[in-house]
């Protein structure tokens, strides 16, 4: 048997781009008519949505057809599909089309179980008990831009954390490292104040620039934690050497502490000095699971799929190689060594972008 | 007066005895800087005697370069020497933040974020706006007042202006009745992100540690008379990593309970999670007593003159 | 309206960027997107500059406690930007940039915002640095303690690899037979650090990898397709 | 039943411990006490293959660190630049981060302007080593120079035209290069080079990086990483071999910024040894008197 065949969808490579952005775009104009008001805005007009999707149908078509235009008498000729990522935009669409069907399948009533998360449950005891101390709580939504990822999911457990605080109307500190963040932090809690009934509550102040500068944005953090003494402390987001600054001040004035990043250098100290840590992923899982939302969860499951062929993936490749180790494929009738078996997942499968 | 004010007291005085005595009794002294004036456009030294009275061409242009005292050229520089003791000044007060928050570490604390929001906004006005917008949109504008040296034949990139509007778009929030204008910028920027790190994480993070991980269980390898024999380390070794990944991976489990089988995986899955945290952490210590290693350096080295490193 | 289009602004440019990875036709888009945002950030961080002297001239103006800190930090904050913006001590380099009295770089050596970089800016950072080494020895007394079978793999990994990490490794072969004519002596903490660093660091690194990249993967789609838009904030 | 050791023991002020920190790393530095270090496989490797490279080999040098990571990085610069110095390697400098810029410069001083400016074959600019400068834009500008390096940068750090420089004839971008070496303080750094630059584009790289980097840096070796140089140890490593290899004279002290922190470090460790020993022998110690925690 030739694993080394090239995959069938060689031949039409456009096709995986196109089936791609109609999925995602499909779930788009679908909208998230589940999700409560507070997020998904007053009831959105389909025909509206309809419109947008015509129109995004012809903004990816337009390169498209330029392109075929090109094409008679072309002296240079830029692919529009590089076929040497064909395995990775298959891959893409597989993970991102069983995150999408779970999504879909939560929405329609099927329920999925998830497990808890210690840092999770946590949030609302901490800020009950800041409530209760008559001290305020502090929000590091990370040190970097909101260009990283990881900021995007601190600030989205922020929404979450500023609607129990206003709820018990607990005065929330939110400093940031840069403005584009402090820009979002302001919406985010805005709209939680409004969610939570009490539009009263946002207050622009509580939510400032400090300096771009990570240990100037710490020094000041720091001073402030040591002078108001908060009783609870989350770090959620991108962070670097000051994860252990920021948690030991926090141990030293006796806060609650729940912190997560997906920095991995920096969730040994996070988790030697805080009381609640969420690893990598879970930072991610935190919004969904916060937010209760049947769609939010489903994702939670495709995500668990993905690491599921993760799984699999390993152990047969694991097979494979091991076979390969024992028993050697030797070489073919022209003299040349054999490729190794486990090579169709590492080279074929998991070729990569 | 207190014990603990009596204690600080005493060492504040003994260290101003120590100061006055280093500084004034000692052939080094104190932080003490020298320069030599350099013709910025030639390279060349200028001599201390020529420097002040060749006025004709070498005003505009000199630069300063540190020296070492004995250096005949070397001239005594004043903003220098102050700038070390000011380092060094500030140095203590950060320090003084250990043993509790107080007046000094206060006032470093207030010159860092004024200092640094500035240097940030100094850096990005000349790197960012100057040197990539003001070159793209007004190339000639920038040859004639900042950037001599941009190229004559460098045409307008008037696609630029999109990202200018959109940066401006943020203030939009400062006036409330066009503040929903200001989530553009948001939307763009948050939209970008997205879309660049679902395939780049895919990629860097998913498929190549996958692909990394797949490793034959059993490993032979030949040795000198060409018989493969088993190579017991590398294998126990890929071993260790093939589970301890898979049982690492499990414990990410969201929608499974931890119980039965799955649970005892998981459990695994923690321990190998812990042993790595704390190798991480050791891992880390090294590094960080060198970042207090050079500072006690510069105190002890460049300020006192105690030691000579 | 005023979430719609935000939303699908995200959605659009991120499907593009998606797009773009995987075609040559598009990847200029993703270069350009990625040059736009440093644009946009640095734009925003005047936003950020004017943010903060409200926040400090509302501290001054009401007198509230340590005012006279928010005043430094205002003093200091104007006279970089002065300084920097003016080039305030720059000289040209070379023959051609003399004509241009602006045309030194910024942070030239001993001009003013050098200056105020090297002396001002680079100790305080760097001491703040240096004070993680107090912390991380507070932090290990503290925590790596044997409570349970967990906290008793942290602290012997890490003391393990603690001793491993100087040459102080060698005591632990004072007590094996001295190694063969021209071979290295025998370190077992060392070959001991080397094995947990190449399994198990590696193995809970790569874990920790995978699961994020998928967390990743869910929060873009979560954006893409508008299911979280908490950070476009609420309608008013 | 308690004693007043333990008590005091438990109501330790962080201070203390604070105070003894201080102390393991100063004595060593007033006593000038230093450690040297035996060279590992991943450092032997990055001294390998510049020693294995043919003279005048393009080696790109990234240098995306500040003064706050310098302690680390800045003797591991110096012995990079040193060695490719050495070889006689063309030096390209760059870096990702703004405050990277005076790093390059004072490596550019202290190893070329002090060792290699003159002699007959001295090290002249644009034709041995080129100051590309600092490039905004983090992981962008990699992908920038790693596609087009004049599109990125037209000129050098002093706004030289890179057409004007003998040594970037023939230079496009990152794929001319034979080596990358990059010290790496953090983001952007390492990881990005190797995303970005050296595995799209097949080539070699080696990083050396701060001590908490190397974790994240280690999954990528051997496969897309060179070698790795980890913190202050991976310096003492490389200066012990630089010094065994060329000991006239790089086996002097005044050469060798890493071995003095050496010292340091040994005592810190075994202060921190100590002190986890300590906090168990209390945890230990409370549960046998069965005291509560305080």
């Amino acid at each position: 048997m030739d694993f080394h065949s090239r995959s069938p969808g060689d031949k039409n490579p456009g096709a995986y781009a196109a089936r791609l952005a109609s999925a995602v775009f499909s779930h788009v104009f679908r909208g998230s008519d589940s999700s409560p008001d507070w997020i998904a805005g007053k009831a959105r007009p389909r025909r509206a949505m309809m419109k947008t999707l015509t129109v995004l149908f012809f903004l990816l078509a337009i390169p498209t057809l330029s392109f075929a235009e090109e094409i008679p008498g072309a002296t240079k000729q830029i692919a529009w599909f590089d076929t040497g990522k064909t395995s990775f935009a298959l891959l893409t669409i597989a993970i991102c089309a069983t995150v999408i069907i779970c999504t879909e399948l939560a929405r329609r009533g099927k329920p999925f179980y998830v497990r808890p998360i210690a840092g999770l449950l946590a949030m609302e005891e901490a800020v009950g008990r800041a409530t209760e101390m008559g001290k305020p709580i502090l929000f590091v939504p990370g040190i970097e831009d909101i260009r990283e990822i990881d900021t995007v999911a601190g600030l989205m457990v922020l929404s979450s954390v500023a609607k129990m605080a206003a709820e018990y109307d607990t005065p929330l500190e939110v400093p940031t490292s840069r403005a584009l963040v402090m820009t979002a932090a302001r919406e985010a809690v805005q709209a939680a104040a409004l969610a939570a009934g009490r539009p009263d509550y946002y207050n622009e102040d509580r939510i400032h620039y400090i300096t771009d500068e990570q240990f100037g944005y710490v020094a000041s953090v720091c001073g402030w934690m040591y002078r108001e003494k908060p009783a609870a402390c989350f770090f959620l987001g991108k962070f670097f050497a000051e994860s252990l600054f920021l948690a030991e001040a926090g141990n030293a004035v006796g806060a609650i502490q729940i912190a997560g990043t997906a920095e991995t250098t920096q969730l040994p100290f996070f988790v030697a000095a805080c009381d609640y840590t969420l690893l990598g992923e879970e930072l991610f899982a935190a919004s969904a699971y916060l937010s209760g939302e049947p769609a939010q969860l489903g994702m939670l499951k495709g995500q668990d799929f993905g690491k599921l062929a993760a799984i699999v993936l390993v152990i047969l490749g694991c097979l494979l190689a091991t076979w390969d180790s024992i028993s050697p494929r030797g070489k073919s009738d022209d003299g040349q060594n054999l490729p190794r078996r486990s090579q169709w997942i590492t080279d074929t499968v998991l070729k990569g972008g | 007066m207190n014990r603990e004010t009596r204690f600080w007291t005493v060492m504040f005085l003994g260290g101003c005895l120590f100061l006055a005595f280093q500084s004034l009794g000692t052939a080094r002294g104190v932080g003490q800087q020298f320069v030599v004036r350099v013709d910025a456009t030639t390279g060349k030294i200028i001599p201390p005697a020529t420097g002040a009275s060749d006025a004709s061409s070498a005003v505009k242009t000199v630069i300063y370069e540190p020296a070492s005292k004995d250096d005949p050229e070397a001239i005594w520089s004043f903003s220098r020497t102050a700038g070390i003791w000011i380092a060094a000044l500030l140095t203590l007060c950060i320090f003084s933040y250990l043993y509790r928050d107080n007046v000094c570490y206060k006032l470093a604390e207030s010159i860092i974020v004024g200092v640094s929001a500035g240097y940030w906004i100094v850096t990005n006005f000349w790197e960012v706006l100057v040197a990539k917008v003001l070159v793209k949109l007004a190339p000639n504008v920038a040859r004639y007042s900042f950037l001599p040296d941009t190229p004559v034949d460098v045409k307008a990139d008037y696609l630029y202006i999109v990202p200018v509007v959109l940066g401006c778009m943020v203030f939009c929030r400062l006036i409330p009745k066009i503040a929903w204008m200001g989530r553009w910028p948001l939307a763009f920027v948050v939209g970008t992100t997205a879309g660049l790190k679902l395939t780049s994480f895919l990629d860097a993070d998913f498929v190549r540690q996958v692909r990394s991980t797949i490793l034959p269980l059993v490993v032979f390898s030949a040795n000198a008379s060409d018989v493969s024999t088993l190579d017991w380390k590398q294998s126990i070794q890929n071993i260790v990593i093939v589970i301890s990944v898979l049982s690492c991976v499990t414990y990410f489990y969201f929608s499974v309970e931890h119980k039965g089988l799955v649970g005892r995986i998981s459990r695994v899955g923690i321990w190998v999670l812990m042993i790595s945290f704390g190798a991480s952490f050791a891992l880390t210590v090294m590094g960080r007593i060198t970042l207090l290693t050079m500072r006690l350096q510069f105190l002890f080295d460049d300020w006192l003159g105690l030691v000579r490193i | 309206m005023s979430k719609t289009v935000p939303v699908l602004i995200a959605s659009i440019v991120g499907c593009i960027m998606i797009v773009a990875n995987f075609s040559p036709f598009l990847l200029p888009a993703r270069q350009i997107a990625e040059d736009w945002f440093t644009i946009v950030a640095t734009i925003a961080m005047m936003l950020g500059g004017a943010n903060l002297c409200v926040h400090h001239l509302k501290n001054i103006s009401d007198r509230e406690a340590g005012w006279g800190f928010s005043a430094v930090t205002l003093i200091s904050f104007f006279i970089t930007i002065a300084v920097g913006l003016l080039k305030i001590g720059v000289v040209p380099e070379s023959e051609q940039q003399v004509k241009f009295a602006w045309s030194g770089p910024f942070q030239q050596e001993g001009s003013g915002f050098w200056w105020i970089y090297q002396y001002l800016f680079s100790p305080i950072v760097s001491t703040m640095f240096a004070l993680l080494a107090f912390y991380v020895a507070s932090a290990a007394f503290r925590a790596f303690r044997a409570k349970n079978l967990e906290a008793i793999l942290l602290l012997i990994t890490a003391l393990i690899v603690l001793v491993g990490q100087t040459r102080d490794r060698e005591i632990t072969s004072l007590f094996l037979p001295p190694p063969a004519e021209g071979m290295p002596q025998h370190v077992p903490i060392a070959d001991l650090t080397e094995f947990i660093r190449k399994t198990f660091v590696t193995a809970g690194q790569r874990a920790i990898m995978i699961g994020i990249a998928l967390g990743v993967v869910a929060t873009s789609l979560r954006i893409l397709l508008g299911l979280d838009r908490s950070y476009l904030g609420g309608d008013e | 039943m308690t004693s007043p050791l333990l008590n005091k023991l438990n109501a330790l002020d962080r201070r203390w411990i604070f105070l003894a920190m201080a102390l393991a790393v100063l004595s060593p530095i007033l006593l000038q006490i230093g450690s040297d270090e035996t060279p590992s496989p991943p450092t032997i490797k990055l001294f390998d293959e510049i020693e294995r490279l043919p003279e005048g080999s393009r080696i790109l040098m990234a240098m995306d660190f500040d003064p706050t990571s310098a302690a680390e990085l800045y003797p591991m610069a110096l012995s990079f630049t040193r060695h490719c110095c050495l070889r006689h390697h063309k030096l390209y400098f760059v870096t990702i981060w703004p405050t990277g810029k005076p790093m390059i410069e004072s490596t550019i001083k202290a190893v070329i302007g002090a060792d290699f400016g003159s002699g007959d074959r001295a090290y002249q600019y644009g034709v041995d080593y080129v100051n590309l400068g600092y490039l905004a834009g983090d992981a962008v500008a990699i992908s920038q120079i790693s596609s087009d390096i004049r599109k990125a940068r037209p000129q050098d750090a002093r706004g030289t035209s890179l057409d004007e420089l003998p040594m970037m004839s023939g230079v496009i971008s990152v794929k001319e290069m034979d080596l990358i070496v990059n010290a790496s303080a953090g983001f952007p750094g390492g990881k990005e080079w190797v995303q970005y630059a050296a595995t799209p584009k097949k080539i070699p790289i080696a990083v050396g990086c701060t001590g908490v980097q190397s974790t994240q840096l280690f999954p990528y070796y051997p496969d897309q990483l060179l070698g790795l140089v980890t913190g202050i140890r991976g310096a003492i490593e490389y200066e012990t071999m630089l010094a065994a290899k060329y000991p006239d004279p790089y086996a002097n002290r005044s050469k060798r910024p890493a071995f003095l922190r050496g010292g340091a470090q040994r005592w810190a460790h075994r202060l921190m040894i100590g002190l986890i020993v300590l906090g168990n022998g209390i945890h230990l110690a409370n549960r046998y008197r069965r005291t509560p925690h305080p």
